[in-house]
């Protein structure tokens, strides 16, 4: 981090200062979705947008996620930079047609001719007791989409150098932030900053072991580490920050150095994000792997709504403690 | 507006029994969601609910004309829609409470509440995303010839949804019996729908060659007349309808929307309350018109009232699914 | 029918000059069409081709009202749409053939045809799929104030996807200038759309409060002059508009679709291509009104076809990208 | 393969075959799609179908994807068993909502009340010059999603024996059918027959070294194996058959056996299926494995027009070989 004034801000305020500095800055950021004006969206995160910069700047949608996300996408090929709020992550279900066939692929079917400099905003993550339709992480679908890029913090300090970052990158870029993390607080310098895209961040440094983390996961890892320092293992956390472009070489290196990884995400375990970081760990660091990468996702299951259910579907400390634990043989 | 879309009176009278029978319904409804918020605010349910109250004339005047293997589909809001079509609240409550006697074992919660025994196919969390659902089970219908319809109930949001458009073309062309039953409470979650509604709702089915018309949804014995004749054509075969149910959620999107005053005037919920409310123009209407007495109102309340405490008390001493059941389910 | 849905005639007179150019870019398409099917058969032109004969009164009559930089969005059967936005043969068929010279470097092909120098944000191998795209190029005019206009031209077929519905409400909310061009050539692949469209098209747009109206779209002045009105109307802030343009495909829904008789007549093809050719319709009628004589008009299709040989020429001549550009322009 | 009668089929009449026969069996079987009826689909697969059923059980629709597919789902859960007809798998980003939000987890949400019989029929598969929006392999997206299951057929016996199973099933399955093959013949019982969920299928025995393919990769894996077979190495290929539930038994033990694995598919490489395959077997057979996995997808872009590009972009038989030659060190 660089050494300036900070203070301390929740990701939800992080993230707003980002968007609010991005459009004073650029008069061509403008932000739509559902609820997004008056309402500051049902998260609270735009509390105070459409004060500033007016409702033709901070602007409510009907309940149109494909038709607004379309909307964007023809702004954006035309001058405009548009941010994009997509109230629930599992509401991308809606959108991949304009993300996917349209947004994703726009410039390199024009042979560059095009560009969508576009950020869909959206959320992530369990734990809210809001069941299966509401609580899913589906950011392995968009990594899996050439074209796009796809941002996961898990810090307000990151989420803001990540969101300036995404704003003024002229690809699409899908941002997702985890509902429970809103309100956690973190150090944030005054001075405007970005962060680049495909570089991973140390979360802490360690020795024995690497736990790859993203998104709500990496404060889970963090617990975790504490909780193996105390039986004496030093365990590396490192941070992805976006899953595309991904920093092979750094989740590569840790691996190395630690000889075993575990990667924790809360999508889906199966066919998700865990199932990449793996297969790239279990490939780049062969020769210096003590153990097979560990794999801990959500549970393979719809989410339920029931609390000891949920619970059990979402990666816990004690889960990556325990598997940790296990490969480092104590 | 088009030649199909007419405004609706109060059709044939009902019996004294009915009347009452539909007061009582819409009693459970409003006694059964203010539990809800008393849970919530008692911090006993998790997550959040979207209360019906205020509502209860539309879920019950339409469920009333309907039989028990009829189909519904419902939405987030789902409370009304579900008791309305036969339902019981101890198992409500368990599944909102996330317990192993839920309708849904405890997998689905408020949003998810779906029951076989009463036809009904789900409340649903996506806004829309039962109408091609219900449109479906129509088409089941049809194509077994068994004779029941489906409603598909949603708010006036889900006219932000292309897939309603699709369904309304696809369940014309094919002559579904299917009702649409759009719940006009004016507000898509803080926003009025006049900021998120061009031209005319009615104009929209009706561009689709579907019958549409307006109805009181506070007025329940007009919401059930018309639903009856929606039904019986639905069942003769003349193919879908859209009853538009003009209405108001006395409280707010969900459980924790508190203070509402950014999007809508205290005075406006005022009103509704004290001069719309479903259950007592109902009540006054039969006192007025001598088909009930005080008393017998006021015994439906303490009966029902009962029975609502008792299914609580049920649901909060019932224990939740064991940790395991976390795998059943996912594939049949 | 509602009261924004009106037939047009033609509107105010074109001079000679002009109607030349129209008769130049009509006869461009035709013969632009016809040896890409030549290309095809002979085995040149890689993967199939939706051809746009018969159907050049509708973008020529639109875009012929446009500026050079209002925006156009286009759709599988895009060629059409691309040389009457000002797009040349040369490029274009080098983009056929799948060559460096091509508008997209040899990536897009046929489908997919762009260029910003034009205004066309591009052809669209999803049906809708364009629409919010240009719904968005409209509210980015308005935003900027530009002046620019949008035009979404889009198959009949496309009124089955829900994404239509959405942004017609979005851009009537927004009041966008954008304008809805549906050509409906009868068919959704092989299917009649009769099959597919249920109530009345015009009905649709009009229920979200959208001016809706039909034309002749094979009669190029009455597109052009019905394209020109609402081109001005959109332009001075008055919001979208939706024009049908009733007209028909000579060909196959692509090229390979030569044995079409299970699905329409071939007396339907001949009536339409010996009653109701667009070009031939505007040669006669110039004639008839002595704005030309036959020679001037033969001397345009002589022209017009050597333009378009050597823009075939010019296309197979020129060289394939070399592999690793395959890496580039993924990303901005 | 069991010893009855058989004939050489194609695959698109080992398709039809299946259907047809289901569809006698079973009065609830009924298909609807775009142009199923008398076009019998731009693939001509279901040729004849309309003759026989009528136009009440093979129905011709709208474009209207989510639509019909909504459809599909409530008729589904109300005692029908349709069969959906995607045209082109790249058009799957209309129908995730119904696909994933609703069919999907109608059984779960309602803790098993409802059931959600369906099979959706849709294609994969490039090298029909057809670019970005026709040419798409998204089975990883259906693959990470529980309550869905997904198969990928590669010869017609897999395609008719998979079809009826998958009509047959309880759940929502996807089935994906590779564009280029649908003209391939090969042998198919006359007798019925199913072939289970789960069961990978060992298409080709060998020692040196495992080429698991799906769907169109099978017969480039053949290829590169026999190509391989010349300079003296013995690949054994393994055809999943369904990425869920996934076989991943006969994959580990068939890695462990020849100490080394290529993963090949032809979805986009990164966060596709090579991944989750990769990553299976790299943990599976950490012990036995003399080399990394190797996996090889599509090379992560939107699939391009022109032919040498959009040839460089499909996994051949050459790279399989090459891979494989270097990884047996030859
Ligand atoms: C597709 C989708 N988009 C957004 C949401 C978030 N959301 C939940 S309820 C709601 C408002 C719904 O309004 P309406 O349909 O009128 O129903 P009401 O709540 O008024 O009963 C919104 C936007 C959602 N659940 N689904
Ligand atoms: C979303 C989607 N569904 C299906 C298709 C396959 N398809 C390509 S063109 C076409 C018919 C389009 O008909 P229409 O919109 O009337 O255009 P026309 O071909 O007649 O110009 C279909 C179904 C597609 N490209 N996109
Ligand atoms: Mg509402
Ligand atoms: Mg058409």
């Amino acid at each position: 981090m660089p050494e300036v004034a900070v203070r301390e801000l929740t990701m939800a305020e992080a993230v707003r200062e980002a968007l609010a500095e991005e459009m004073r800055r650029d008069p061509r950021v403008f932000i739509m979705g559902e609820d997004v004006a008056e309402a500051g969206t049902p998260f609270k995160v735009l509390s105070g947008m459409v004060e500033e910069f007016g409702k033709s700047r901070v602007i409510d949608t009907p309940i149109s996620e494909p038709g607004f996300t379309g909307i964007a996408v023809g702004a954006a090929m035309t001058g405009m930079r548009p941010v994009v709020d997509i109230m629930f992550g599992d509401f991308l279900t809606l959108v991949m047609d304009q993300m996917v066939n349209q947004a994703a692929k726009v410039h390199y079917m024009s042979g560059g001719a095009w560009k969508v400099p576009m950020v869909m905003r959206t959320t992530l993550g369990g734990g809210r007791r809001s069941a299966a339709q509401h609580s899913q992480s589906l950011h392995a679908w968009m990594s899996h989409v050439p074209g796009l890029k796809v941002v996961l913090p898990s810090t307000p300090y990151d989420a803001k150098g990540l969101m300036k970052t995404a704003i003024r990158d002229d690809n699409p870029v899908v941002f997702f932030e985890d509902k429970m993390m809103f309100k956690v607080k973190g150090p944030v310098p005054v001075e405007d900053y970005t962060i680049p895209f495909g570089v991973a961040d140390v979360k802490r440094e360690g020795e024995d072991i690497t736990i790859v983390a993203t998104s709500s996961m990496v404060p889970v890892a963090l617990a975790a580490a504490t909780m193996l320092e105390e039986i004496g293992i030093s365990a590396e956390v490192v941070d992805p920050r976006t899953t595309w472009p991904l920093d092979e070489k750094t989740l590569i290196e840790s691996a190395k150095k630690t000889s075993r990884a575990i990667v924790v995400d809360e999508g889906y375990e199966k066919y998700g994000v865990t199932a990449e970081i793996a297969s790239v760990i279990a490939t780049g660091a062969f020769y210096d792997l003590d153990a097979p990468v560990k794999r801990i996702g959500a549970m393979h299951v719809p989410i339920p709504f029931s609390p000891p259910l949920e619970d059990a579907t979402i990666p816990t400390e004690q889960v990556i403690f325990e598997a940790a634990k296990k490969m480092c043989n104590k | 507006m088009t030649a199909a879309a007419t405004e609706s009176g109060t059709g044939p009278a009902l019996g004294a029994e009915k009347l009452l029978h539909i007061y009582r319904q819409m009693t459970r409804i409003r006694f059964f969601e203010e539990q809800v918020n008393d849970l919530y605010l008692r911090a006993v349910m998790p997550g959040l609910s979207h209360l019906y109250s205020g509502e209860e004339a539309v879920a019950v005047g339409i469920c009333e004309a309907l039989r028990p293997d009829d189909y519904i589909t419902s939405t987030h809001r789902g409370h009304g829609h579900c008791l309305a079509k036969g339902a019981t609240p101890d198992r409500m409550y368990a599944e909102l409470l996330g317990k192993e006697a839920g309708y849904c074992r405890g997998k689905g919660g408020s949003m998810h509440i779906a029951d076989p025994a009463s036809g009904n196919l789900g409340a649903n969390a996506i806004v829309g995303g039962s109408v091609g659902m219900a449109a479906g089970a129509a088409f089941s219908a049809k194509m077994r010839g068994s004779g029941q319809v489906a409603v598909c109930f949603f708010g006036e949001g889900a006219l932000g949804q292309g897939l309603l458009y699709e369904v309304l073309n696809l369940s014309k062309l094919w002559n579904l019996p299917v009702i649409y039953a759009c719940e006009n409470n004016m507000y898509n979650e803080y926003t009025h729908y006049s900021e998120t509604t061009a031209g005319e709702i009615l104009a929209r089915p009706a561009a689709f060659g579907i019958p549409a018309e307006a109805v009181d949804g506070q007025n329940v014995r007009a919401v059930h007349a018309v639903a009856g004749r929606l039904v019986n054509d639905a069942r003769a075969g003349n193919g879908p309808s859209f009853l538009l149910c003009n209405t108001y959620r006395y409280r707010g999107h969900h459980v924790g929307d508190v203070n509402r005053e950014y999007y809508r005037a205290k005075q406006e919920e005022t009103n509704w309350l004290t001069t719309r409310d479903p259950i007592k123009l109902l009540g006054d209407w039969m006192i007025s018109e001598k088909l009930a007495q005080q008393p017998a109102l006021d015994k439906i309340q303490a009966e029902v009232k009962s029975e609502i405490e008792a299914a609580v008390a049920f649901a909060i001493k019932s224990p939740y699914p064991a940790v395991d059941q976390v795998k059943e389910d996912v594939y049949a």
